[in-house]
Parts: structure tokens; C-alpha cells; sequence
């Protein structure tokens, strides 16, 4: 029974994707549209089902499918295993999910492949929760690759572009260096315990088994975090989510937003007992995860693209998690990303539905003044707004509050730089907001006269998701926290001790507040009251124009890594490989020169063979008799 | 008697010999070669090897001198028209002659002389009955793989010295 | 008669044939006469045969007097076919000086 | 029955194939290599009842050479291996229009017969004659079914034989010592042979040099890009499918075991220069400006991964090894057909005169798209179980060497989704493109499931191979 229902939370998607694939284009757009969403919405029914019933039981359910790898120390088995941790991302992953492939129906329907977009949203679905239900390292590492696979995909969907088609490929290879380090995290993990189970790593942890190996876990952990830095996009690897912004926006709120860059939060946290044991790598993660906060967050200050923005936006916010992982507060990272799903997904589409109604515009200086045509879009999106600024009660106050109240305690500098972030993130979500939805509609003509509101298929999952944002919180209420209880049984140690809510909690959320209010009213005073537009890209001077260009870290990376790279194929390619073949021919050429010169004794004289032969003769009686 | 005998043939056979090879007219050189091959007839007859003797005539002053001498004439090559070698050939072919000479005789003089002497059992091992019975008994094949030798060589010299047909043609 | 072999020893015999044989290869090398360089060959051949019946003799052996039978019918069997090539080279270039023969060179 | 049947299967198919004429030989031919399937099959069946379908004669007295097939799991694993490609290859080829294809296919056959008796033979002797028989086919289909210019064909290829020919003379001299101290050929003879550190160590170099160029380990693949871009399809798909793993596999079966302490010795050298390799070959993939030559360069580095595998002297890293050379027969036959199929409709193999070709024909992109992925060994496909297993062995001798092994995944995918990205997508391209036949999309859906099934469900695979390369293994550290 369990078995079965396993299966279908597993295969519902992939038979969703096989039919769209082989079928989608017999089958309609509609159909094809509807039966994707059919399939997520089977598996997160049957996600409810077994949450609500672990929630129940607090038993975890594994299921073993069949064996896989073997090695000689150990083998790896496809097994199943749907514990808290699981299931929570579970659901907000297919919930999630669902309402974006009811959003994709109307957003897609005017593209030609649309069978194809519903077919790889669906195998992303399959990958996902493959990485999420896995039971241990490698079946993650399968949804961990294979989420990237979808992405490449997704991003790359409009195929005729090769510019999309470079951040396609840029994503997936920036992903796998990360899945390098996760590969070596592995191998050092098998290699230490000899499993790869997390029950059966949990329980070395536990016994202690691990002590004696702490050096050699820290490097795995650090490999480890380096795949979740790939994944979740963190400094250095973070270049490609800005760009993965190519995608049909649907995908960039499924999988660049809430769900698939989350996976690298998500391992950390399965894997929380071993980060743990090696202090080093936290007091890293947190600090790599602060600085992504901060930089991204300065980046995303002048971003002129709505979906740039968004996404830097995204970085900044995986940032803030990675430092709670860093600093072991893991229920709030997790806190965080399922809040951050809401608002963030509900931002993306909010835009994707602006974007859908001014036709593929995504410049918000081309923008403006929607909020009296788009009503519903605008509602949500303010909502959403206000919850990733931080203001009360909406949902991000109370995770980005928690992180900070973490932070502060653990560390001041890194407090520094999350509020600093903070403010940064209310400034310019409102600038997004005020530039989009008020003042005057700056765009031509002829859009101007097709701005409508858009359809219900649209605004249903936008409602949806603006009402989680405004009341998600409520998940991990300050002083009675459902979400730490909840996931308690998944950590080895006790989980982060709860902040009573004494005066110092008092004056952060103050503190917190009043920062996002600080920078409300900055964008409010510079986008409303003196009705500023950003300027066009030429005119960006100064530091803007080094933010505006992002760090020019994109150049950096070109020229540091990828032209050498290139220099060097082509100087292998030119030098090398002619010259290792030269040195092969060398032989022949130099068989040849000498059987050249030979050439020459066979001259065609008899006279001279015969004195040849006449003079070998003596030569041979000579060694014969005289010298033996 | 036999001693004086065997130096008459051998000045006989060495001198002929360079007559054969130094003589300008090849007719010359074809008469001086018969007698050559006489001598060495001579030879054999002292190490009393009558039937190679006989045999050795008729083969080598019969057969290949006359076929020699026909193809001579047949060439019209009886006259000394042999163009001038270099002095520096000729010079070399008489330190080849020299170092050749010198070698083989001093190679020879310098292996150790038959210890025993000549003995004579008096068995009979060299008449035509036992060397008839010697070539059909124990080289009965090699026997007849030369007389096919002879047959393909046969039918190879006509063969080749027959006219081309589809070239004059 | 063979009583030639207590008189004057083996030895003699080798000189003798070895002597001769030097003379075949001079006049190999010194001739240009496809003919005379034939007899030249003869000569060798000659040298070896005698050289061959004087140890059948010496040795009381039949063997070596079979081989000079083979070696005559090889020798006839030569001349037969180099004359005959012989006889072709000469109706193709008119001439039988081996200086013009160089059609092997490499 | 025993395991002769394969091979005289193939032989008979050869010259069947020659005498059936020029309007059947494909299809005859097909027929053959689906009967040596087949046989093949039976022989599996009756290995894992336990029975020995091994063959044994006395060939020659003097020198002492028997006729002898060994089957263990690994030796079946590798015919399997053969005959499983052999059709598809064949069914592959029924697009192209040869000159004389009776001779061509004849030639094909012999070459699988060859292939699969160097994979039986225990005997070094007939070993060294298979091993070299196969070259003499591939020559041939190189030579006069070869692409481009006669001229340069023709110097690749002379340079191909004569390069591999020169160092498998390295080899028999190996074996003739061998020979001289055992006194037969007999593998299990020699796996008992006591030798002194240094004879060791000359043998060890003698196999090296000729299955490094077999293999082709850096430096010596220079003759590998340029045949395998020369030579027809079908005759780059039977060197880079199976004859490469003549040498991986002889390394497993002939040189380790032989020379173990020599391995021993050297073993980190070699896994050295097999993983710079590694990256070598990804680095050059990358500028290449010809489809079969970056595929080409890509199975450079894939094997150079194998070769690292093999000499960790693991029970991982050998059966690594040889899942990877499974999956990589598999994976690039199926790539080298994707460009051949791309050939048939533009003529060209420069990458340059490609692109947005899926829009023309998604089948064949999505068919295309897996294999690039099983290339870059994504995991759930089989690729990924050898990659895996062949980099955790190497993460035990050396976390370096699975470090910079492990840059294959970054360059893999580096390179190969440059050159899918350049070859399929883009604006749609002016010339059309046909959709694949049914020939063509059975032999690249037969080789995308067989990827597949076994990326998931690789364990009867690695229950075969286990025991043959533990005992290997118990041979090598004895």
C-alpha cells in the first residue's frame, strides 16, 4: 500500500511528462496543459496524505524500490524515505507547483511547444521530488542532477535564441561544478561511514563514530556546501540564476525562485548532523552566505529588468538562509525558504502577468501606472512586497526576523551586513513596485491600449499565493513555533533554542522594521515624490554603473576562466596535437630519410653490387678466420 | 710422376683461366675457357673421378662452351669492342682480385692441415655403378627436382629467347 | 691414380681451387661483358666443384660428387636461361654492356 | 554447447555475407550478428546455471598453444557486449549506399569475430592473433570506405595500423618471454608465474605501450581523431565501441594480473597520465571544429577515465571500468550514429554549417539530447553507475585523482552541451531535415533503453562481472 502510493507520488509527474513529450501534441494545448497540472496536483494530494499522517505517527516511512549501485564496502540501494523533513518540502513543492502549472495553462498557451513546456515542468516535478524523497547521497544526487537537467531545459526552452541558449548552458555548468564538490562530499561520506543512508550516517553521528575522522568530514562538508552553493546559487557560483532569468517566467518562479535553488538549503539541512561536527564550514557557509546577501542585494538596486530584480532578489534571500544554516539555526532556514516560496513565487508570476499583459516588456522604465488596470496583480504583488521587506505581519518578517535575531546573538558583523541587506531588499522591491504599478504608464502607445487584467487562471494562483504570504508566519510563530517541533526529530542535535521574547527580541523587530521602513521611504521619496525613472543605460555612471554591471564578475569570470580555457583547446588543438602527431611521423620520416639515403646504394651499377659483394664476402671469411 | 702431373694441369688451369678473363676478343676468351675446363678434366681424372671427368667435358666444354660460342657469334661480339673501363675500376677489381686471393689462401693456410694424412681403403666408392647407385638411392629427389630444374630451364630459355610476337606485330 | 693425395696433400687442392675461384672474381670485376663475366661465374663454379671432388676423394665419399653432378646441372640450367636473357637484352638495347643495364636502380 | 558458437557463428556469417552477393549482404550480415546475439545469450544462460562453456584444444605442439575460451563474467560480459552492438551497428549502416557492400559487411562480421575471440582467448598466443586480426578488417573498412580526401585518408589510416601494429610487437615480445619462462601461453600459467621485480616491470612496459595505444592513453592518440573522422561510421563505431575496450579489457585480463607488483609500482603514474587524459581530451573537444573529431575527443577522455579506473587495482575501480566501458560503447556508437544521421542530411560533419535542426525534427533532438546526457553521465543513466564507481575508486587511492578526474563532469558537460547547442538549437536551419527512418530510430532507441534500464537497474550487469574481477583482483594482490 505504502509502495504503491510512493510510486504514484513519484511517477505521477514522469507519466505526466512521458505523455506530454510523446503525446502532447496530439493531445491539444489544453489537455496537454490540464493532464500536467493533473499529475502535480495527484502527487501533492498524495503528499497531504502522508503528511498529515507523519505528522501524526512523527514515524518516518521508508519504502525500498530495488538495489542500484554496488560498491565493495558498501552498496546504494533506491529507497524511499518520507520523514518530516521530506515531506514538508514536499508539499510546498508540489502545492507550489500545482499553482504554477495552473498559472503555465493561460501563460503558455500561446507558444508552439507548449505540450514540451508542460512535459518538462512535469519531469522537473518527478526530479524534485526525487531529490527531496531520497534516502540517501546519491539518490538525491539523481534529482539533484536532474533538477538541473529540467532547468537547463526550461531555460533554454526558446531554443531559436542562442543568447537563452548560453545561460541554459551556463546554468547547468556552474551547476555541476557544484555537483563536482557534492560528488567528492559523497565519496568522503562513503568512504568515512560506508553508507550513504542518512538514517544509517544519523545514527554513526550519534554513536560517534565520526570523531576520529573529523578533518576528512570537514573537507566533505565543504565539498558538500560547495554543490549547495552551485545549486543555491552563493558566491562564486551565483552568476547563473540572474541569467537563468531567460526562462518562461513560470519557470523562473518554480524553479529559479522557490523551488529547485532551495535544494542546496534543503541538503544541508538532511545532512544538518554532520555540518554539525565540523564548526569550520559553518562559520564559512555563514559567512559566504551573508556577503551573497549583501552583494546581491547592492546589485539589485539599480536593476533596471523587472525579472533581474527578482532574481538578484532570490540570490539575496538564499544568502540570508545560508547564514542561518552557517550559524546552525536550520528550522529558521527552513522557515525562510517556505516563506520565501510564497512571496517569492508570488512575485515572479505577479510579474509574469505584467509582463504577459505589456507583451514580453520587461524593462520597468517601460513600465508604470498598471495599478489602476491590473488590480488583482497589483494587490498581490504589494502583498508579497510588503512580506519580503519584512513588515509585520506578513510571512518574511517573521523567518527574515528570526535569521537576524540569530544572527545578532552569534554574531554582530554578520548582523551588520543581514540588516544592511534587509534594507537594501525593501528599497528596491519598492522601487520595483512603485516604478511598475504607479505614477504614469511609460510605454508606447499601441501596449498601452492592450493593458488588461489577466485571466483567472492567472490571478487564482496569484490570490493564492498572497494569502500564504501575508499569513505563512504563522507556521513559526516567535515563542510557540509549530515548525520547530515539527522538525525536530530531524536533527541530531536540539534544535536552535527558541528566543523568549524579552527586550532584546523586542528591539530587533523594532530595529528590523524600522530598516524596511528606512528604505520604503527612500524608494517612496526618490520614485514618488520626485517621480524619477531610472536612466537609460549609457547615461549609468559612477559605482551604479559598476552595480548596474553587476561587479563585473560575469567579465571576470570570461576572462580568468572561460577565454583561458578556450586559449588553451585551441592551443592544444593547434600545437599540441600537430605536434604530438609530427612526433609520431617523425619515425615514418625518419624510416624514410634513411631508406632514402639507402636509395642511393642501389644505384643500378652491377659492377659496384658485385664489389659490394665481393668486399662483404672477404669481410665474412675474414671474421670467420681471423677474428673468432 | 702424379705431382708433375697435378702442376702442368694446375699452371695449365690458372693460366688459361686469366687468358679467359683478360683476353679482348670473347671468342679467345670462350677457346681459353675450354681448356681451362680440360685441365680441370685433368684434375679429376688424377683424383680419379673418371665419370665426373667424362661427364664434366661433355657438359662444360660440350654443351655450355658451344652455347657460349653460338650466342658469340650470334651477337656478333667477335671483336674487341668492349669499351674502356676506368683506370679506377680496374684498379679496384685487381685489389678485389688481391684481397680476395689473399684471404681465402691465408684463411686456408691458417686452418689446421689435415692431421692423418691420405688413407686409401680401397673400397670402391667412386666408380659409375656405386655413384649410379649413390644418386638413385639417396638423392633420388634432389635428382629428379634437377632434372625438372633442367625442364623449366629449358622451356624458360626458349621462352625467353623467343621473339615477341604481338610486338613486331 | 688417386694416390695424388699422399703425393701432394689436400691442401694443394684447396689453393688451387681457391686460387681459381680469385680469378673468377677478378675477372667479374673487371669485365664489362656480360659474356666473359658468364665465364667468370663458370670459373667460380669450377672452383668449388674441384674443391668438392678433391674432399670426396679425400674423404672416400660419393656424396661429394653428387654434388658436383647437381651443381653441374644447376650450372648448365644457369647458362641456359642467362643466356637466353642474354640474348633478349641484346635484341632490346644492341648491346650486352652491363654499364647499360641500370634499369634496377632505385 | 560452448562458446565456439559465437565464434564460428560470426566467421560463417562473414563469409556468408561475401558469397550472398551485394544485393543481401546487409541484410545476411544483420542476420549473422543477430544469430551470434543470440548464441551469445544461450552461453549467458548457461553461465548462470554454472555451467562451463568454456573450449579447449591443443592447437600446436611446438610451440605449446592451445586453443583456448575462457567464459567468466567478465570475458561474457565484454562478448555481450560485442554481439549486442554488432546489429545495431549493422541495422545502423542501412542508410548508407557502400561500393561492394558484400565485401564491407563480410569485413564487419570478421571483425566482430575477431573482436569477441580477443575477448574469449586465454591462450596468449591466440590472443596475440585475434588481437591483431582485428586490426586487418578495420584497415580495410577505413581505408576504402573511408571519408574525405584518398591522400589523407590514407595517411591516417596507414599511420592508425602501423602505430598500433608497432606497439603490439612490444607485446608478443612480452609473450615470448613469457613463453620462454612458463613454457606455454596458458593465462592461468602465467597468473602463477614468479617473476623478479625487474622482468616485471619491462613486461608490464611492453602490455603498456601496446594497449596505451590501443586504448589511446595520452600521448599516443594522435592516430585516433583523425581515423575515426576519416573512417565510415560504421567503421568509427566498431573502434570507438569496442575496439578501444580490447585494450581496457586486456588491461583487466592480461597486464595486471601478470605484472601485479609492476602495477603496483607504477599505478600512480599511469592513473596520472590517464586523468591528465582526461582532461586533455575534454580541453581539445572543446575548439573542434568537426562533429566526429569532438566526439572523438571525447571518448579520449572517457577512456582515459576507464584506464584510471583499471589501474587503482580495486574491485571498484575494475568494475568501474568495465560499466563504464559498457555504457561508453553504448553512448558513443549512439553519437557517432547521431552524426552520421546528421550526415545523410547535410553532408557535412563541420559543426559550423549545423544548428536548429531541432526544430526540423524534435524526435531526433530528444534522442540526440539523451545520449549527450548519458555522455556526460547524468545520473539514472548508465554512464553514471561506471562513472561513479570508477571516480569513488579513484577517490580511495587519491582524493586528487577524483578531484581532477571529476573535472570530466564540468568539461563534459562543458563541451558537449557547446556542441549540442551548436548543432541543434538555434534559428531554424534553411536546409530541411528529414525525420529519422525506422532503421535509425529503432537502433537509437534500442541503444537509449538499453542506457536507461541499466542506469537504473545496473545490477545483474554487476552481479556478472563481480566474481571474474575479484578473482582478478585476489590474483593481482596475492
Amino acid at each position: 500500500m505504502e509502495t504503491g502510493l510512493v510510486l504514484l507520488l513519484l511517477l505521477a509527474p514522469f507519466v505526466g511528462f512521458l505523455t506530454n513529450i510523446f503525446l502532447g501534441k496530439q493531445l491539444g494545448k489544453n489537455a496537454s496543459g490540464y493532464l500536467g497540472t493533473l499529475a502535480v496536483i495527484v502527487s501533492f494530494i498524495v503528499t497531504t496524505m502522508f503528511f498529515l499522517q507523519v505528522s501524526e505517527t512523527k514515524q518516518p516511512i521508508t519504502v525500498h524500490l530495488f538495489d542500484w549501485i554496488a560498491l565493495d564496502q558498501f552498496s546504494v540501494n533506491f529507497d524511499i524515505l518520507l520523514d518530516q523533513l521530506s515531506l514538508l518540502w514536499l508539499m510546498f513543492v508540489t502545492g507550489i507547483g500545482s499553482l504554477i502549472h495552473i498559472y503555465s495553462i493561460s501563460y503558455m498557451h500561446d507558444d508552439e511547444n507548449m505540450h514540451k513546456f508542460f512535459g518538462y515542468l512535469n519531469l522537473f516535478i518527478f526530479f524534485m521530488i526525487t531529490l527531496v524523497v531520497g534516502s540517501n547521497l546519491l539518490i538525491m544526487f539523481i534529482g539533484w542532477e536532474g533538477v538541473g537537467l529540467c532547468s537547463y531545459l526550461l531555460i533554454g526552452f526558446w531554443y531559436k535564441n542562442q543568447e537563452y541558449n548560453d545561460a541554459a548552458k551556463k546554468a547547468f555548468i556552474m551547476n555541476r561544478i557544484g555537483d563536482l564538490g557534492f560528488l567528492v562530499g559523497i565519496f568522503i561520506i562513503g568512504y568515512v561511514f560506508n553508507s550513504l543512508d542518512f538514517m544509517t550516517i544519523k545514527q554513526a553521528v550519534i554513536a560517534g563514530e565520526a570523531s576520529a575522522n573529523l578533518a576528512l568530514l570537514g573537507v566533505a562538508t565543504l565539498c558538500l556546501f560547495i554543490g549547495a552553493a552551485g545549486k543555491s546559487a552563493q558566491i562564486p557560483l551565483y552568476t547563473w540564476l540572474p541569467d537563468a532569468m531567460a526562462g518562461p517566467t513560470p519557470v523562473s518562479a518554480l524553479i529559479h525562485a522557490a523551488t529547485m535553488v532551495t535544494a542546496g538549503i534543503f541538503m544541508i539541512t538532511r545532512l544538518n548532523f554532520l555540518f554539525d561536527l565540523t564548526p569550520t564550514v559553518q562559520d564559512i557557509i555563514a559567512v559566504v552566505g551573508a556577503v551573497t546577501s549583501l552583494v546581491a542585494a547592492s546589485i539589485g538596486l539599480v536593476q533596471n529588468d523587472i525579472k533581474k530584480v527578482l532574481a538578484y532578489s532570490t540570490v539575496s534571500q538564499l544568502g540570508l538562509m545560508f547564514l542561518a544554516l552557517g550559524l546552525g539555526a536550520y528550522e529558521i532556514a527552513v522557515f525562510h525558504v517556505i516563506t520565501h516560496a510564497f512571496f517569492k513565487a508570488c512575485l515572479f508570476l505577479g510579474s509574469g502577468s505584467v509582463i504577459h499583459a505589456l507583451h514580453g516588456e520587461q524593462d520597468m522604465r517601460r513600465m508604470g501606472g498598471l495599478k489602476g488596470v491590473m488590480k488583482i496583480t497589483f494587490f498581490t504583488f504589494l502583498i508579497a512586497t510588503l512580506a519580503i521587506s519584512g513588515i509585520p505581519p506578513f510571512a518574511g518578517f517573521f523567518s527574515k526576523d528570526e535569521i537576524l535575531m540569530v544572527a545578532f546573538h552569534e554574531n554582530k558583523a554578520l548582523w551588520v551586513i543581514a540588516a544592511i541587506a534587509s534594507i537594501m531588499t525593501a528599497f528596491y522591491m519598492f522601487r520595483l513596485l512603485y516604478l511598475t504599478f504607479f505614477k504614469e504608464f511609460r510605454g508606447t502607445e499601441e501596449q498601452k491600449h492592450h493593458l488588461h487584467e489577466s485571466p483567472a487562471l492567472i490571478t487564482f494562483p496569484l490570490i493564492v499565493l498572497g494569502i500564504l504570504s501575508a499569513v505563512g508566519g504563522a507556521l513559526s510563530l516567535p515563542g510557540n513555533s509549530w515548525l520547530n517541533h515539527y522538525l525536530q526529530p530531524i536533527f541530531a542535535h536540539k534544535a536552535h533554542a527558541e528566543h523568549h521574547l524579552d527586550t532584546t527580541a523586542y528591539m530587533l523587530m523594532g530595529i528590523a522594521v524600522v530598516g524596511a521602513l528606512i528604505g520604503i521611504g527612500m524608494a517612496f521619496s526618490k520614485y514618488i515624490k520626485k517621480g524619477e525613472v531610472p536612466v537609460e543605460d549609457a547615461q549609468i555612471t559612477g559605482f551604479a554603473k559598476t552595480l548596474y554591471n553587476k561587479y563585473y564578475v560575469d567579465e571576470t569570470y570570461m576572462a580568468v576562466i572561460v577565454k583561458p580555457i578556450y586559449a588553451l583547446a585551441k592551443f592544444s588543438r593547434d600545437y599540441i596535437e600537430t605536434g604530438l602527431s609530427n612526433v609520431v611521423f617523425g619515425f615514418g620520416n625518419v624510416t624514410e630519410e634513411l631508406s632514402m639515403q639507402g636509395k642511393k646504394l642501389q644505384n643500378g651499377n652491377i659492377g659496384f653490387y658485385l664489389f659490394a659483394f665481393v668486399f662483404g664476402l672477404c669481410s665474412v671469411v675474414f671474421y670467420l678466420f681471423f677474428l673468432r | 710422376m702424379a705431382e708433375i702431373l697435378f702442376y702442368i694441369l694446375a699452371s695449365i688451369t690458372l693460366g688459361t683461366a686469366f687468358l679467359t678473363i683478360l683476353s679482348r676478343n670473347p671468342i679467345h676468351s670462350a677457346i681459353y675457357l675450354v681448356i681451362c675446363f680440360f685441365s680441370i678434366a685433368g684434375h679429376y681424372l688424377l683424383l680419379n673421378a673418371q665419370f665426373l671427368a667424362i661427364v664434366h667435358i661433355i657438359v662444360y666444354s660440350g654443351a655450355i662452351m658451344i652455347l657460349m660460342l653460338f650466342t658469340i657469334m650470334l651477337m656478333n661480339l667477335n671483336k674487341e669492342d668492349e669499351s674502356h673501363k676506368s683506370v679506377a675500376s680496374k684498379i679496384a677489381a685487381t685489389i678485389a682480385f688481391c684481397l680476395v686471393g689473399i684471404v681465402l689462401l691465408a684463411g686456408l693456410l691458417k686452418t689446421k692441415p689435415v692431421v692423418e694424412s691420405y688413407f686409401h681403403s680401397g673400397e670402391d666408392f667412386q666408380s659409375i655403378k656405386v655413384l649410379g647407385q649413390v644418386l638413385l638411392n639417396e638423392y633420388m629427389v634432389p635428382f629428379e627436382f634437377a632434372s625438372v630444374l633442367l625442364l623449366v630451364a629449358m622451356i624458360g630459355a626458349v621462352l625467353i629467347s623467343k621473339k615477341d610476337k604481338q610486338k613486331e606485330a | 691414380m688417386e694416390t695424388i693425395l699422399k703425393e701432394i696433400g689436400v691442401e694443394t687442392y684447396l689453393y688451387l681451387s681457391a686460387l681459381l675461384f680469385s680469378i673468377g672474381v677478378f675477372g667479374i670485376l673487371l669485365r664489362r661483358n656480360a659474356i666473359i663475366m658468364f665465364m667468370s661465374i663458370e670459373i667460380m663454379l669450377n672452383a668449388v666443384n674441384l674443391m668438392l671432388v678433391a674432399f670426396s676423394t679425400f674423404h672416400q665419399d660419393a656424396s661429394g660428387q653428387v654434388f658436383v653432378f647437381f651443381s653441374m646441372a644447376v650450372a648448365a640450367a644457369e647458362v641456359a636461361v642467362g643466356l637466353a636473357i642474354l640474348v633478349s637484352i641484346f635484341r632490346n638495347h644492341g648491346s650486352i654492356d652491363i654499364d647499360n643495364l641500370k634499369n634496377l636502380k632505385g | 554447447m560452448d562458446v565456439t558458437i559465437v565464434l564460428i557463428l560470426l566467421l560463417i556469417g562473414a563469409l556468408a555475407t561475401y558469397f550472398s552477393g551485394n544485393a543481401l549482404a546487409s541484410k545476411v550480415a544483420l542476420f549473422f550478428s543477430v544469430a551470434a546475439l543470440g548464441a551469445s545469450l544461450v552461453i549467458l544462460n548457461q553461465f548462470n546455471q554454472g555451467i562451463d562453456s568454456g573450449f579447449s584444444a591443443v592447437w600446436m605442439k611446438n610451440p605449446n598453444v592451445l586453443f583456448s575460451l575462457k567464459v567468466d563474467g567478465l570475458a561474457l560480459a565484454m562478448v555481450l557486449l560485442t554481439t549486442l552492438l554488432m546489429p545495431l551497428i549493422i541495422l545502423s549502416s542501412f542508410g548508407n549506399n557502400f561500393i561492394n557492400p558484400k565485401n564491407f559487411y563480410a569485413l564487419v562480421l570478421f571483425m566482430a569475430f575477431a573482436m569477441v575471440g580477443t575477448f574469449l582467448a586465454s591462450d596468449g598466443f591466440l590472443y596475440y592473433i585475434f588481437w591483431e586480426l582485428s586490426l586487418i578488417p578495420i584497415y580495410f573498412i577505413a581505408l576504402l570506405w573511408g571519408n574525405d580526401d584518398v591522400k589523407e585518408r590514407k595517411k591516417a589510416v596507414i599511420k592508425f595500423f602501423i602505430y598500433t601494429f608497432a606497439g603490439s610487437l612490444f607485446m608478443l615480445a612480452a609473450f615470448i618471454y613469457l613463453y620462454q619462462k612458463a613454457g606455454c601461453f596458458q593465462l592461468d600459467v602465467l597468473y602463477g608465474l614468479n617473476l623478479s621485480a625487474k622482468e616485471e616491470f619491462w613486461i608490464f612496459l611492453a602490455f603498456f605501450l601496446a594497449y596505451a595505444i590501443k586504448i589511446p592513453l595520452i600521448p599516443f592518440h594522435t592516430w585516433q581523431a583523425t581515423v575515426y573522422q576519416k573512417a565510415p561510421t560504421v567503421g568509427t563505431m566498431l573502434l570507438s565501441g569496442i575496439m578501444l575496450k580490447m585494450g581496457l579489457y586486456s588491461v583487466i585480463r592480461w597486464q595486471l594480473p601478470i605484472a601485479p607488483n609492476a602495477a603496483k609500482e607504477l599505478q600512480y603514474v599511469i592513473i596520472g597520465l590517464s586523468i591528465a587524459g582526461v582532461i586533455y581530451g575534454s580541453i581539445v573537444a572543446l575548439k573542434q571544429k568537426d562533429l566526429k573529431k569532438l566526439l572523438a575527443y571525447s571518448s579520449l577522455a572517457h577512456v582515459g577515465l576507464i584506464a584510471a579506473g583499471c589501474y587503482t587495482l580495486t574491485v571498484d575501480g575494475l568494475r568501474g571500468a568495465v560499466l563504464q566501458m559498457i555504457a561508453h560503447g553504448f553512448v558513443i556508437v549512439g553519437l557517432f550514429f547521431a552524426a552520421e544521421i546528421i550526415y545523410r542530411r547535410y553532408e557535412t560533419r563541420t559543426i559550423s554549417d549545423m544548428g536548429g535542426i531541432r526544430q526540423q525534427t524534435p524526435k531526433f533532438a530528444s534522442m540526440f539530447m539523451i545520449l549527450v546526457l548519458a555522455s556526460v553521465a547524468l545520473p539514472g543513466t548508465f554512464n553514471f553507475v561506471g562513472e561513479f564507481t570508477v571516480l569513488y575508486s579513484l577517490f580511495t587511492k587519491n582524493i586528487a585523482f577524483a578531484i581532477l578526474g571529476g573535472t570530466t563532469i564540468i568539461l563534459g558537460a562543458f563541451y558537449m552541451l557547446r556542441m549540442f547547442q551548436h548543432v541543434m538549437l538555434g534559428e531554424t536551419n534553411a536546409k530541411t531535415f528529414a525525420d529519422v527512418t525506422l532503421t535509425e530510430g529503432i537502433v537509437m532507441v534500442a541503444i537509449i533503453g538499453f542506457l536507461l534500464f541499466f542506469g537504473l537497474y545496473p545490477k545483474p550487469i554487476i552481479e556478472l562481472i563481480t566474481p571474474s574481477i575479484q578473482e582478478i583482483i585476489s590474483v593481482i594482490s596475492k
